[in-house]
């Protein structure tokens, strides 16, 4: 006998898997070691291919699992391989010192994941009760979580390399926004932006790599020829 | 028009005439004021007509501009002369210009001598030429507000009409701001005929002297002309002084009598301001150059002051 | 159809620049592609008045008066700066600027050119996409496009200081263009209660505009604010504007010109759409402070920067920080006034812009220097056109008549007034006075004066003939706008206000 | 009367500017002919111009038409009425002037400068000035407007390998601009009111105004115009821009160009901006009394002899706005016919100084042209080489110094006149300003006096200070007709003055209602005078002619005088100093000193003396004596704004300090306080 599938259960999983990809990008945050935080990022990108997956299960868009498998192929398989390459070709694997320390970085961290809450609350509408509306409040606010939280890494840390995990995570948190709020972008769309990243994440590891060997350091806080 | 005419020509006499004998009268007065013999009355009379009688010599450094300015002086100070009212109080010039074509009159002739004593190259031209605009330019504005309070009170900058206000109201004088504006004006008076404190028409000391300064390379018929037109001047003012603060004995109609009296009053009148003249100038000493300029700012002040109290009281 | 050629031809021309072996044959095929580029934008206008709005494939293009607009500034601007771009390269390469810039010791730079051939259509590619996509996704899909493809623009010359602007242009267009794709996220969301999730035409702005009205306000606002700052980053308003001088100073002339104009048309007609939306859906007060806001900020910022400035290539990034943020505080006024204004300034912007970049890049060709104090002054001796050209420019850029930036200035202050902001006007005009003076000081003492020991210049006749031209298009526009391109402009307006 | 004739000859005029300025600029290669063509261009132009303006005047009524421009938005709409067709007047008579003059200037450029481009900027400025003065539209107006100020700039900055020229004209486009900025948002505050940018729409519109947008739109109009006036304190780019300009420039510059300033006044406060507060006038008029006091005070001081000039321009100005300021007060008080004297003491005045600091500018020119210098001190003596350049020259002084009987008397008087009436007209204490106001005119009025006699004579009279002066030479003829010309107007205008009024009365009418030059003229017009309440009067023929009679027998008595006891030339006495040479001549800096001394609380002149001496310091060998004067408003008010605005944008640049962490930390920022802002409902 078939299955049958039941939103509310749906619900529950999704919840719990974003806040898993919460507790990841907040770690990441703490993290040292590049090698362990482009880990942590393809980790967090195959939770993000499943959150879609489910959604798309319990509420039969299947157009969402395409998503789902680019997300898990290109974000959890493909980048995360290219990035370890690039490590190695450049031969840096330790992050060096952020412009603010690890434990006020989390702290900081937790503070945006509670802005995250308060502007998710803003459109909260408790006369509509579907499950769509709870689930879209809840992830919305990890969306924007983890949008703010990669974004702040991005600010923090030095390394040229450290930057574009933090451009990408911070993307993983517009691609939970898309698939939990509205179910997915319609799929021209999706297709279009994958293949952005795609290359953006070419484009930037072509200059990282430049960057390695031109500066042979990749502190990018150390670029600072341009200037009034 | 004939009238006109005529009556220009009868004051032009009178002008010509009684402009010598006053500082003449003053000189003497001085003198005897400082118990000397002193020159005659007569004595201008006598420089004027041994001027002309000279022959003259331009410096070889001067241009037209030299010859011009005795001219300048002379004509303006009598046309001048012809636009204020002596002994009626219609002057015959009246229509042409009121107390402002005056005033500007004589700057104009004080503009082309300036430029006669630079025209040389002498320095002590230059010098002069300097100190005399200088003085001349702070005295304007005291002397127009004193004029102004005046020409206020008639509505009119015409000489005649103030006289003929000044004629219904012989007792105005008494009032506070005429008062005011008179010692403002007398001040300016003082200035403008370069006598002491601010200047002293007897030296001929270098560093000391203004008007005479400037005059210095004139000679002969030149410095006779210039010599003439500056006693007009200063009969001029002083008949601006007398005549419109105390314009007794003015009568307004052109008969023989009425001009008689109006003149011997009128005479009387340049007596006693004479007098008064003659009494500041042997009180005190000459100012240092550079003092005269807060005597003048008193005259403004008393200007000022006039001016308020016209409605105030 | 008109829609796919004016596609297809650039996305055709860069391949083929790519497999060519000559220079001048990229050059032709460049010349050739933007030539028939700006014919078939022609054409587009033309069916546009005819006919309110074109589209293809049920509305996944969609072309109205707006849209057309873009596209022909983008198509006139792309063909005057490939014009000046075939002296320039020349010139670039017998100094050999060009070799230098190649990694491995080049094959006299002719892959440097290739790159720049065979890039730029790609990113004319992009930008007609911009105004031709009529689902929001794609057309955020198509700006990123511009950033990934002018990233090499700026690295072009492949300096240290290239590879810092290219990553400072990099990250922060990717962190802004992040902020977009959120915003527009949220904006499908928020139409989500209205429309449904009916597969494609659920973001296709033709359909959204329709129902605006019903979106959820809230989700709205957000993303309006998303938007703005997304785009923003990508027009260069402050604080979002710290990558322009980098990279404007980096990139080879005629690809920062392209940049200055072409790209930052794209993103304000990013903006605009939104705005349009929004607008609709909160009411126009919510976008108009927003965009003041910002705009006031913009300009303010630019003056200081312009004011004491080393290097007259960052002056110009500072002068289109400053001018995108007229545009910004012109919608934000907005009304009929304000839109027109905005669209005036938009349509001078692009036509003047590219010969305040094309002098700037002759000076630095001729001076070997982009720094004032290594300029002795006397250009207008040593090369009279470029220093002529120059100055004049210049009084044009600041907005000072009879050229045509006082036409539109004039229409914005209207605007504020109208609009009920006197006193920002206020700031707007003094601000305009301020940027006025430090610009023209700066460049009279470049151009005036005399340095004995400077070189007469000869010029190549395709930057001479680029640099005239485009002088004699700027001052004919000072007292002639062709009515049909005015049509056009009141059409995009009638677009923005009444929708 | 056809309104044909006057619009067909002004657009003919206009169409003559135009093509000349692209003749000039096309034959640019060829100075002979781009010099005759920019010349005769100009001209032709300004005849066409001026013909244009007398038609209009003896029409009256004005006319409107309106040109379709090729930018939909604004339509070019002229209005020719009394008081544009005054000022095209003014325009005409000294460009006249100034083109023939140009023939003879002109010359000396061929070869060196770009005579091409010169005529260019130069018929670009004509235009320009011609198109202010008729503009109805405040579009068309400041089109107008800021062209005329960027040819000025041009030309100021034409001798640019100069850097004077180079600063000075960065200075001045810099102010134009900044006033460029005020007639902006005072325009938009009208149009916003009016809804149309017609100046015929204002009228109606700032009726409505509240009386706090009524000020503000004074406050900004008034700073606009008075900044391209020159008045004190925006004056500054004056005596900097117009001295380094070519002489005939200058002349424009300082005769019509700062009138544009003038003519907005009149057109903004007394037709557009229908009523103004009541505190404008005053504020017009004590500012008109400052600007003529600092004025020629600043003046006195100079020894270059185009920035004495160019200070005396503030003075003119000043006493222009002083008549300008009364008219207001007057206006607002309800008294036209006082207003109607006032004003049309403005106007004249206007046009004289326009006149005659043209003709004092052209004469500078003749010297500067013949000597090389424009520094006083190593002139002297040109009268004898230059004659005609010199007799000008002196008309002008004498005109300038408003004394009688020329045309600079009869304007001052007039000023005089309307403000004594103002006693009597105006109620409070205020009334005390005017008669207060009218002393410090006779202050300025004096002062000039005494400057002209240290301009005209430590310039023309004496003996030689420099070799350039002792080998000087008389200026081209073509020169001396253009300088002749307004000679003649000079006088013509002073001694004709009761023909001349009834120009005005068309103004007067249609600014205020009233007909006054009736009430100027009597005397069977020859006299003039005050009308209404005083009853001055004064006939500026009659002086010249009394001056006459009295002079001619003082003459005859001289030459009798000569003729029989001789006269000759011999070496100055000096107080029998023997040697006379120019180095112990008095000089320009020794002429001001007792002046410099008097109001040093203004000037804190610094001297520096130093003398070389062997045996004692009482018999110095050398004497090196240098003394300047510091202008307070450039050292007080200027400097430490450029200096501020520098330090506060040095300091703003730390902003793009190179980090692109603190770029990423911005947009951070701004994103979370903007997501704050955005959820509070």
């Amino acid at each position: 006998m078939p299955f049958v599938p039941n939103p509310e259960l749906g619900n529950r999983i999704i919840t719990l898997m974003a806040a898993l990809v919460l507790v990841l990008q907040i770690a990441a945050v703490g993290q040292r070691w590049i090698v362990s935080s482009i880990r942590i990022f393809a980790v967090q990108s195959f939770l993000l291919g499943a959150i879609a997956a489910v959604i798309a299960y319990f509420n039969h868009a299947s157009h969402i699992y395409i998503a789902a498998l680019l997300t898990v192929f290109l974000k959890a398989g493909l980048l995360p391989r290219l990035l370890e390459r690039l490590v190695e070709r450049v031969g840096i694997r330790r992050e060096i010192e952020p412009l603010i320390n690890v434990p006020l970085s989390i702290l900081i961290a937790g503070g945006l994941t509670l802005l995250g809450y308060v502007v998710a609350e803003s459109f909260h509408h408790p006369e509509e009760t579907s499950a769509r509306a709870a689930l879209g409040h809840n992830t919305l606010a990890v969306a924007i979580a983890l949008f703010l939280i990669g974004f702040f890494a991005m600010v923090n840390r030095r390394k040229a390399l450290t930057q574009v995990l933090g451009l990408l995570s911070l993307e993983n948190g517009l691609f939970l926004a898309a698939i939990s709020l509205t179910y997915g972008m319609p799929l021209v769309v999706e297709i279009g932006i994958f293949f952005d990243v795609l290359v953006a994440v070419m484009v930037l590891g072509i200059l990282v790599f430049r960057i390695g060997e031109t500066f042979d350091s990749m502190d990018v806080s150390k670029l600072r020829k341009l200037r009034e | 028009m004939t009238e006109v005419l005529i009556n220009s020509v009868l004051q032009l006499v009178l002008l010509l005439l009684v402009a010598p004998l006053l500082s003449g009268m003053i000189k003497t007065l001085k003198a005897r004021l400082q118990t000397r013999r002193g020159p005659g009355v007569l004595q201008s009379y006598r420089d004027i007509f041994k001027l002309l009688r000279k022959g003259m010599v331009i410096p070889e450094t001067a241009s037209w501009i030299f010859s011009a300015a005795p001219y300048m002086v002379f004509g303006t100070a009598t046309l001048v002369g012809l636009m204020i009212p002596m002994t009626t109080t219609r002057a015959p010039l009246s229509l042409f210009g009121g107390v402002l074509a005056v005033v500007y009159l004589l700057a104009l002739g004080r503009f082309f001598l300036a430029l006669g004593g630079l025209d040389t190259g002498s320095s002590f031209g230059g010098l002069g030429s300097s100190r005399e605009m200088t003085i001349s330019a702070i005295a304007e504005p005291a002397m127009m507000l004193a004029i102004f309070t005046v020409a206020l009170g008639a509505n009119s900058t015409n000489l005649s009409e103030m006289a003929k206000i000044a004629v219904t109201q012989s007792w105005r004088f008494l009032a506070p701001s005429q008062m005011l504006a008179f010692a403002a004006l007398f001040i300016v008076l003082i200035a403008e005929t370069g006598r002491i404190p601010v200047d002293n028409p007897a030296t001929h000391l270098e560093l000391t002297m203004i008007h005479e300064a400037m005059v210095l390379e004139y000679s002969g018929p030149y410095l006779a002309l210039i010599e003439w037109g500056a006693s007009i001047k200063q009969l001029v003012l002083m008949t601006l002084l007398v005549n419109t603060f105390f314009p007794f004995g003015l009568s307004s109609d052109w008969s023989a009598q009425a001009v008689g009296v109006g003149l011997v009053f009128y005479l009387a009148k340049l007596l006693l301001l004479a007098c008064l003249i003659v009494l500041v100038e042997t009180s005190n000493a000459k100012l240092r150059l550079f003092r005269v300029p807060e005597l003048l700012m008193v005259a403004f002040i008393l200007g000022a002051l006039a001016l308020i109290s016209t409605f105030l009281f | 159809m008109i829609l796919l050629w004016l596609l297809i031809v650039p996305l055709a021309a860069g391949p083929l620049a790519f497999f060519l072996r000559r220079r001048r044959m990229m050059e032709v095929v460049n010349l050739a592609a933007f030539a028939i580029l700006l014919g078939l934008a022609v054409v587009l206008v033309a069916q546009v008045l005819r006919s309110g709005s074109v589209s293809l494939w049920d509305g996944f293009f969609y072309a109205d008066a707006l849209s057309a607009l873009v596209v022909l500034l983008s198509a006139f601007v792309s063909l005057v700066c490939s014009i000046y771009a075939v002296g320039y390269f020349r010139h670039e390469e017998r100094t050999g600027a060009l070799q230098e810039a190649e990694e491995v010791g080049g094959r006299l730079g002719i892959d440097k050119l290739r790159e720049y051939y065979a890039l730029i259509p790609l990113l004319v590619f992009a930008m007609v996409l911009v105004a031709l996509a009529n689902n929001l996704g794609i057309l955020w899909v198509a700006v990123e496009g511009t950033t990934l493809a002018s990233v090499f623009l700026v690295m072009f010359y492949g300096r240290e200081t290239s590879l810092e602007a290219a990553w400072k242009y990099a990250i922060i267009g990717g962190v802004g263009l992040s902020m977009a794709l959120f915003g527009t996220i949220l904006t499908y969301y928020s139409a989500y209660g209205a429309l449904g999730t009916d597969a494609l035409a659920g973001l296709n702005w033709s359909v959204l505009a329709g129902n605006a009205a019903q979106f959820d306000k809230p989700t709205m606002r957000l993303a309006f604010i998303l938007i703005l700052l997304g785009y923003g980053t990508k027009a260069g308003i402050a604080p979002m504007h710290t990558w322009k001088p980098e990279a404007y100073s980096e990139a080879p002339i005629p690809g920062a010109a392209m940049l200055a104009t072409g790209v930052l048309n794209c993103a304000l007609y990013a903006l605009v759409r939104f705005y349009i939306l929004s607008s609709k859906c909160l009411g126009p007060q919510f976008g108009s402070r927003l965009l003041i806001l910002f705009g006031l900020l913009s300009m303010g910022v630019a003056v200081p920067f312009i004011l004491v400035q080393k290097n007259f290539r960052r002056l110009l990034a500072y002068s289109s920080i400053d001018h995108s943020g007229i545009m910004v505080l012109a919608l934000g006024f907005g009304g009929p006034l304000g839109i027109l204004g905005m669209l005036l300034h938009m349509t001078f912007h692009s036509v003047t812009k590219p010969l305040l970049f094309f002098c700037a890049g002759n000076v630095q060709q001729h001076l070997n220097t982009d720094l004032f104090r290594k300029a002795k002054g006397g250009l207008i001796h040593s090369m009279p056109l470029t220093g002529a050209a120059f100055l004049m420019v210049t009084i044009a850029v600041t907005g000072s008549p009879p050229f045509s930036f006082f036409q539109s200035e004039f229409t914005i202050l209207r605007a504020g007034f109208s609009g009920g902001y006197s006193v920002l006007a206020f700031f707007f005009i003094s601000f305009l006075v301020l940027i006025f003076s430090g610009f023209l000081v700066h460049i009279a003492n470049l151009v005036l004066g005399e340095d004995p020991n400077l070189p007469r210049a000869g010029m190549c006749g395709w930057k001479k003939y680029s640099v005239a031209g485009l002088a004699v298009v700027i001052v004919v526009m000072g007292f002639w706008i062709p009515a049909p391109l005015f049509r056009l402009i009141q059409g995009a307006v009638g677009i923005v206000v009444g929708g | 009367m056809s309104t044909l004739p006057v619009g067909a000859t002004f657009v003919l005029g206009i169409a003559t500017y135009s093509a000349g300025a692209c003749a000039s600029l096309a034959s640019w290669r060829r100075p002979a002919i781009a010099r005759y063509i920019c010349c005769g261009a100009a001209l032709a132009g300004a005849a066409l111009e001026g013909l244009a303006a007398v038609l209009g005047i003896l029409q009256g009524t004005p006319i409107r038409w309106s040109v379709p421009s090729g930018i939909p938005l604004f339509a070019y709409s002229f209005s020719y009425d009394a008081l544009a067709g005054f000022f095209n007047l003014t325009l005409a008579i000294l460009a006249i002037a100034v083109s023939i003059y140009s023939f003879g200037y002109l010359k000396e450029f061929e070869g060196r400068r770009n005579i091409g481009f010169f005529g260019f900027l130069f018929h670009l400025l004509l235009l320009s000035l011609t198109i202010v003065f008729t503009a109805a539209n405040a579009f068309l107006f400041l089109i107008g407007w800021e062209v005329g100020a960027l040819a000025a700039y041009g030309l100021v900055a034409f001798y640019h390998e100069q850097r004077e020229s180079r600063q000075a004209g960065l200075l001045y486009i810099v102010m134009a601009h900044a006033d460029v900025g005020c007639l902006l948002l005072g325009f938009a505050l009208l149009i916003q009111g009016s809804g149309s940018a017609e100046f015929a729409s204002f009228h109606a519109a700032a009726a409505q105004l509240s009386s706090g947008r009524q000020s503000a739109a004074f406050v900004l109009f008034f700073l606009g115009f008075a900044i391209k006036a020159g008045v004190i304190p925006f004056h500054i780019w004056l005596p900097a821009a117009h001295p380094v300009a070519p002489s005939n420039i200058s002349a424009l510059l300082s005769g019509i160009v700062i009138k544009t300033g003038i003519y907005g006044m009149t057109r903004i406060f007394l037709d557009s901006l229908g009523g103004v507060p009541s505190w404008a006038g005053l504020a017009v008029l004590i500012v008109g009394v400052v600007s003529a006091v600092l004025g020629v005070l600043y003046a006195l001081m100079e020894h270059d002899l185009k920035r004495l000039l160019a200070y005396h321009s503030i003075e003119n100005i000043g006493i222009i706005l002083m008549g300008l300021g009364a008219a207001l007060i007057f206006r607002v008080a309800g008294h036209p016919l006082l207003a109607g004297v006032a004003l049309i003491a403005a106007m004249f005045h206007t046009l004289n100084h326009a006149i005659f600091k043209c003709l004092l500018f052209l004469g500078a020119g003749a010297v500067l042209h013949s000597t090389g210098t424009r520094n006083m001190e190593e002139m002297g003596g040109l009268i004898r080489p230059m004659p005609v350049t010199a007799f000008c020259f002196l008309i002008g002084a004498v005109a300038i110094s408003g004394l009688p009987p020329l045309n600079g008397f009869v304007s001052e008087w007039l000023t005089y006149q309307s403000l004594l009436a103002g006693f009597g007209a105006v109620g409070g204490l205020t009334r005390i300003l005017f008669p207060l106001a009218g002393s410090m005119l006779a202050l300025t009025g004096a002062l000039a006096a005494a400057c002209f006699v240290k301009a005209f004579a430590i310039t023309f009279l004496a003996l030689p200070r420099g070799a350039e002066s002792r080998n000087a030479h008389e200026a081209p003829r073509t020169m001396l007709i253009g300088m002749g010309w307004l000679t003649l107007a000079c006088a013509a205008l002073g001694l004709g003055v009761t023909w001349f009024l009834p120009v005005f009365d068309a103004i007067t009418e249609q600014l205020l209602g009233q007909r006054v030059v009736a009430h100027l003229v009597t005397g069977h017009g020859l006299v003039l005078s005050a009308g209404m309440r005083t009853s001055g009067t004064v006939s500026t023929a009659g002086i010249a002619l009394g001056l006459l009679v009295l002079v001619l027998p003082a003459a005859l008595l001289v030459a009798t005088g000569v003729r029989r006891f001789g006269r000759k030339r011999g070496p100055v006495w000096d107080c029998g100093l023997p040697g006379l040479s120019a180095e112990n001549e008095y000089t320009a800096t020794a002429f001001s000193k007792a002046l410099r001394m008097i109001f040093s609380v203004l000037y804190k002149p610094r001297r520096e003396i130093q003398a070389v001496f062997d045996v004692s310091p009482y018999f110095p060998k050398e004497i090196h004596f240098e003394s300047e004067i510091d202008s307070m408003f450039e050292k007080r008010l200027y400097a430490p704004l450029q200096e501020f605005i520098v330090r506060f944008s040095s300091r703003m640049r730390t902003i793009q300090a190179g980090s692109i962490h603190a770029y990423l930390a911005y947009i951070f920022v701004t994103l979370v306080l903007l997501l704050l802002f955005g959820v509070r409902k």
